[in-house]
């Protein structure tokens, strides 16, 4: 199982839940499965998100493996100058 | 992905070095062209017509007279625009921005646009243009915009992320929030506590090219534009977006760039001169003025931040909390947000808690400045912090390092941190001979740390090696600051060739896959990853064409140091194959040889830095000069180490401005009062001292060679290294940058008078 | 409108043009002579990258007016190199890496070009206050001064 | 827009004086080409003086110096007679603008573009520097301080060109010194600026002076309040607070983009005690 934590803007579109548990063991996996659980996620999920895992950001690579009891972060992607 | 990014630790031949860049010669002789300096055959001028009220309701357009004009080809106004954004508010924003559709929200928002034979016709058709404007109150100051009475730019913007949801709109468009642990119970555990309200004004990357474009669209639906920008597939993208045209139609070549530093990372004119070129059915020229780029461009946000941070005696932070107010212009935005993420970035804090209120104002477009957002919010804190230190009668360096974050703590935007690099800088601070040399009378000194996330990317290189051996490296990254030699260095490290057998260029939106922009930091990072990819899928094929002209099995063939080699004792007399022995047989073994690559450039670390800042103010006028200057960075691996020091050097540099005298200013009227130059004053040759850099060499582990983004966290601590140096000079604490003359001469009278 | 016919010396080359009374002489350069070397950063005069030599003293050409040009000489950046050898300015920036996106480098060059003729060895100080009228947002300025030091030791045969 | 560049004077205040619309005289352009940039501006004929005999030079004589009124600044640090005479005067006119700028601006042209901050207008004004007219009814001398009569306004009538700024021999034991404030080290415009001229006497005590402050109020103000605050002494710590005081007192300035109207004041007694010190000793003081 995988915890991930959603930064504040999602949690509205996730039944006002900040911690989740999956089970997954790719980012696009993770992203599949929570957006299953919770359509409303759909949007934001498209160009909004990057995904930290055990600290390193991911904007991408949704193949990147996510090793067991990893920690995950869903952040905002931001901008850059 | 295929391709392993990993690092690996070996022995650099040409990584490292500081060979003469390709694009030298070209810059100075003058035949470098950026984005002015194109014409197409038949192309009109355009010129744009902008609103003078920082808040208006557009009644009514007339463009007849105009029209009528000798030598006009094509006007428009919004109405030439359509909404095609489809409930995109990002997108739509960037649409109104372009041209203003039903109000006015900025001195200098567009509202027409003409195109006409010469610059001369263009200027008088703008004064026949005539628009009725209904004047509403507005508002710039992002406290005032807070304020209950404040007038509104959007009657139906509620704030979110509040819970319950506000029933009133107000011009806050998001709250944020960030952190762990309890603040309430760290501050109760604290010895002593600093807290400190603090002021940033709104600042301008300055790029000195103003910027331009030339866009020429076809009756069959093709396009062209030349344009200077810091991501030439990303213009492609919003241009065809925002008129409707098929993304592979669009073809965008980038100019040499004259600057960006995030300012051309957004489009601003371009699909105005795409817009002009469909309707006048000729190519377009438009070139902003520098007082159009300062009023209609994309500044930085102005921000009001409170911080409170408490600590014991022996100087562990208990709690930290800070509240970031940024303005974003006229449309909801995420800076505040990306400061209330980067604020205390570099510290392990039990205890902390930020948020943040994006503002809306009438003000330009808020765009990308180099690690957007995050030098304000480090003014604040290492202003605090370096307040702390001193009340508890601390080194301040010292402070630091016994709060700095290290592998495993963590963040307080949340993740835990991996390996990373504050610590060291720190350290190496401590034990520079800057931070102990001697200061002088009415001389101060600072210093400050600053984080940045830095990112990768979409990415995609070709890599083509030619009849003669010699490769062309084509990359889709714009070069902003000499990323063509560091990217050719990583290709004649990878294939064993000579830097000066590689030719890198920028290839245009048909010739090469998309590419993210220029931004980020991304540019050496996640170009020379896919540079090392396409390169080894080169080797690959060249492996397999040593084996044919060897007629053995490819198995057989290795690859060192630039050659093929035949492993095997049956081969021993074989001399093996050099790059130019393989290329030339290329059309009998199997035709051109290339690379190809198409990856993501992920895991780009986060980056922080160290700088330590001399000042000397005069106490009678508050005149200050930057006396002495040192920058302290993690580079991963420096590639080209002379354009990591670049970085580093101009980074630095902005921030001192920024720290000193750079700011908007604006009337009564709502109107930008220094739109130019002469009195938005960024640092002259003779403000600044030599900036001395350090290049921290702590491998990226997420990249083959180690390489770390470099080009954005050198702005994020100077705003607070020059304060502090400001404060201690003359022993008051500045709150409000810029720390101008009259800023620092009203403190010093205040402390005088007690 | 009347245009005026203008005759005048471009790095060593006798040129007439016709340009309108109100166009400068950048307008001229760019858009009449295909000279694009010098570049419009701000078009009054406070950043330098117009920079041209006239009569022997450096000033903004889009502060100077085509038609004013009669009878001058006037050096470009398209000028500097002699045929296929740089001039040591330009050679000494680019191997100290002063210039990172380059728009502001034609306009340095010149003015440093004028500083050298006039004090072929400047301190540190003198340089930066004759080059405080170009600005450059990328640098620093530090490369740019090394690299101004660099080239006047060799041009007084100081050689590196 | 009609560009002429005449071969004489009359030639030039005639073109000017027959001018139906908006007329410039054209000198060294770094004010009126910024002007011409805007769409707000027009203009129907710029007069070039360049191509008039004398207008490039400095011509000294016995009553003192006539500079033309197409000097460039750059070319006012070169002579050295006058640099020795008006030392003020030229490190006034060479704070203008950058290294370009130099190349091409003129004193005279600083002078009549009147704007209150303009930099050597108070090193004139406290040379006491008159400047020769000529107009279509012939040539007057006028003083300097009479030319701007508010920001971006001049005495000077249809057809008026000034072809030289007249400065006097100065007296024996005397100096002059300027001084602004700007934010940064070089390309601003000044927020303060003030010019100090000092006449010794032989025990070393100040005869006579002259305070001129710039960009603190509409144009030039020839302080004779705090120039007496000077007269009779050696520049004692009390004589230079009360002229510091007195600065600060005749300061009308306004808060706008370059500073506030409490910065301007206190910065124009510091400016102004810094600079009489500097004057001082140039007039042979200690």
């Amino acid at each position: 199982m995988v915890d991930v934590t959603l930064w504040a803007g999602l949690v509205p579109l996730a039944d006002s839940q900040k911690h989740l548990s999956v089970q997954a063991s790719t980012i696009r996996e993770l992203l599949r499965k929570l957006q299953d659980r919770y359509p409303g996620l759909e949007g934001p999920f498209k160009n909004e998100v990057a995904v930290a895992v055990n600290g390193t950001i991911y904007r991408n690579d949704w193949s990147q493996e996510i090793p067991d009891g990893a920690e995950v972060f869903l952040m905002r992607r931001l901008a850059g100058g | 992905m295929s391709f392993d990014a990993t690092y690996k630790e070996k022995k650099l031949k040409s990584v490292g070095t500081r060979p003469l860049r390709p694009d030298g010669v070209d810059k100075v002789t003058g035949r470098a062209r950026y984005g002015a300096d194109f014409n197409m055959p038949g192309q009109l001028v355009a010129r744009v017509l902008r609103s003078p009220h920082a808040h208006a309701r557009i009644m009514r357009i007339d463009v007849s007279r105009a029209v009528a004009l000798k030598g006009v080809k094509a006007v428009i106004t919004a109405a030439d625009l359509p909404d095609l954004t489809n409930g995109n508010a990002a997108l739509y924003a960037i649409l109104d921005n372009c041209m203003a559709r039903t109000k006015a929200f900025y001195d200098g928002h567009a509202v027409a646009a003409v195109a006409a034979i010469d610059a001369k016709v263009a200027r008088e058709a703008l004064k026949l243009i005539e628009v009725e404007y209904d004047v509403l109150p507005h508002v710039v100051d992002v406290d005032a915009a807070m304020a209950p009475d404040a007038p509104l730019l959007d009657e139906n913007l509620f704030t979110q992320g509040i819970d319950p949801a506000p029933t009133t709109p107000s011009n806050v468009g998001n709250r944020s929030e960030f952190g762990h642990g309890d603040v309430e119970s760290g501050f109760a555990k604290a010895d002593v506590i600093v807290e400190r309200s603090y002021k940033t004004e709104q600042t301008h990357q300055g790029y000195i090219e103003p910027h331009a474009c030339v866009a020429s669209c076809n009756v069959d639906g093709t396009a062209e534009m030349w344009v200077c920008t810091q991501g030439h597939f990303v213009y492609r993208q919003t241009c065809a977006d925002l008129l409707g045209l098929e993304v592979s139609k669009l073809r965008v070549t980038s100019s040499e760039i004259g600057g960006g530093f995030g300012g051309k990372t957004h489009v601003w004119a371009e699909p105005l001169a795409l817009a002009l070129s469909r309707k006048a059915g000729r190519p377009v020229k438009l070139v902003m003025s520098r007082e159009e780029v300062f009023r209609a461009s994309g500044p930085t946000s102005q921000t009001s931040i409170d911080v409170k941070i408490g600590a014991t005696k022996d100087g562990k932070i208990t709690a930290a909390l800070a509240t970031l107010r940024y303005s974003s212009g006229p449309y909801a935005d995420s800076w505040a947000e990306t400061g209330a993420m980067t604020s205390f970035a570099c510290y392990d804090l039990e205890n902390v808690k930020t948020v943040g209120f994006e503002v809306i104002v009438n003000r330009p477009k808020v765009a990308a400045y180099r690690a957007p957002s995050a030098p304000m919010a480090a003014f604040a804190v290492e202003s605090a912090i370096d307040e702390l230190a001193h009340k508890i009668g601390m080194d301040s360096v010292e402070l630091r390092i016994k709060n700095a974050a290290s592998e495993g703590s963590r963040s307080s935007y949340g993740p835990i941190y991996g390996p990373i690099g504050i610590g060291p800088t720190l350290e190496a601070a401590r034990t520079h001979p800057h931070m102990s040399a001697p200061l002088g009378k009415n001389q101060g000194r600072g210093m400050a740390c600053g984080f940045w996330f830095n990112f990768g990317g979409q990415t995609c290189t070709d890599l083509n090696i030619s009849a003669d051996g010699t490769v062309t490296l084509a990359v889709g990254t714009v070069d902003v600051g000499g990323s063509r030699a560091s990217l050719s260095l990583i290709a004649a490290e990878e294939l064993g060739i000579s830097y000066d057998d590689v030719k890198a260029v920028i290839a245009d939106t048909s010739t090469l896959g998309y590419n993210d922009m220029t931004d980020g930091s991304r540019g050496t990072f996640s170009s020379s990853m896919a540079t090392i990819s396409a390169a080894r899928n080169a080797i690959v094929t060249m492996r397999e064409r040593a084996a044919l002209m060897w007629d053995i099995p490819v198995e057989d063939v290795a690859w060192e140091e630039g050659h093929a080699k035949a492993v095997g004792a049956s081969y021993d007399n074989r001399a093996p194959l050099s790059v130019k022995d393989i290329a030339a047989e290329a059309g009998n073994t199997g035709g051109p040889i290339a690379g190809h690559s198409e990856l993501v450039a992920d895991g780009a670390g986060v980056s922080f830095g160290t700088h330590i800042c001399d000042v000397e103010v005069d106490p009678e006028t508050g005149a200050t000069r930057v006396i002495r200057y040192t920058v302290i960075q993690d580079a991963g691996k420096a590639v080209h180490p002379a354009y990591v020091e670049g970085q580093y050097q101009g980074g630095a540099a902005q921030g001192i401005g920024w720290a000193l005298n750079e700011e908007y200013v604006y009337g009564a009227d709502g109107r930008l009062q220094n739109p130019g130059f002469l009195d938005y004053r960024i640092p002259v040759c003779s403000d600044l001292p030599m900036i001395d850099t350090q290049i921290l060499e702590i491998p990226n582990p997420n990249h083959p060679y180690g390489v770390r983004g470099v080009g954005e966290t050198s702005i994020v601590p100077p705003l607070a290294a020059v304060a502090n140096a400001v404060s201690d000079a003359v022993g008051v604490r500045m709150v409000h940058v810029p720390v101008s003359p009259p800023r620092i001469l009203a403190a010093l009278n205040a402390k005088a008078k007690g | 409108m009347t245009s005026i016919a203008v005759s005048t010396t471009i790095n060593g080359d006798d040129v007439e043009f016709l340009c309108r009374a109100d166009e400068t002489l950048l307008d001229v350069l760019r858009n009449r002579l295909g000279l694009m070397g010098a570049k419009e950063g701000c078009g009054t005069g406070d950043c330098g990258a117009c920079s041209t030599i006239m009569d022997g003293r450096v000033v903004c050409s889009c502060l100077v007016l085509g038609a004013e040009t009669e009878g001058r000489e006037i050096e470009t950046i398209e000028g500097m190199a002699n045929g296929s050898d740089l001039h040591p300015l330009q050679s000494k920036f680019i191997e100290h890496a002063a210039l990172q996106c380059g728009v502001c480098t034609p306009g340095f060059l010149m003015a440093a070009k004028a500083l050298l003729a006039a004090h072929p060895d400047p301190t540190e100080k003198e340089i930066r206050f004759w080059l405080a009228g170009n600005l450059c947002r990328c640098t620093g300025y530090d490369k740019i001064v090394r690299a101004v030091q660099d080239a006047a030791a060799e041009m007084r045969g100081e050689g590196t | 827009m009609r560009y002429e560049r005449p071969g004489t004077i009359e030639d030039a205040v005639a073109m000017l004086a027959q001018a139906s619309g908006r007329s410039f005289v054209l000198a060294g352009g770094t004010d009126l080409l910024v002007r011409m940039k805007s769409d707000d501006f027009d203009a129907d004929l710029v007069v070039d003086i360049k191509a008039i005999p004398g207008m490039d030079e400095i011509a000294e004589t016995a009553d003192g110096f006539a500079i033309g009124a197409a000097v460039s600044c750059a070319e006012l640090a070169e002579n050295s007679a006058l640099v020795s005479a008006w030392p003020g005067v030229v490190e006034a006119a060479n704070l203008i603008g950058s290294t370009q700028i130099q190349s091409r601006c003129t004193m005279t042209g600083n002078l009549c573009n009147a704007s209150p901050a303009a930099d050597s207008v108070p090193a004139l004004v406290a040379a006491d520097a008159r400047v020769r007219v000529i107009g279509p009814n012939g040539t007057r001398t006028i003083s300097a301080q009479n030319i701007p009569v508010g920001p971006g306004k001049t005495s000077l009538e249809k057809g008026d060109i000034i072809d030289a700024i007249l400065l006097a021999r100065p007296q024996p034991r005397s100096g002059d010194a300027y001084l602004r404030f700007i934010p940064r080290t070089e390309m601003d415009i000044a927020v303060v600026g003030v010019a100090v001229n000092l006449t010794l006497g032989a025990d070393g005590s100040v005869q006579t002076a002259r305070v001129a402050l710039g960009a603190v109020a509409p144009s030039v103000i020839l302080s004779e309040e705090a120039a007496r605050t000077l007269i009779g002494t050696k520049l004692e710590a009390a004589a230079l607070g009360a002229l510091e005081a007195a600065c600060s007192a005749a300061s009308i300035p306004i808060d706008d983009k370059r500073g506030t109207v409490a910065f301007r004041k206190q910065v124009a007694g510091v400016l102004a005690r810094r600079a009489a010190r500097i004057a001082y000793e140039r007039a042979g003081g200690k």
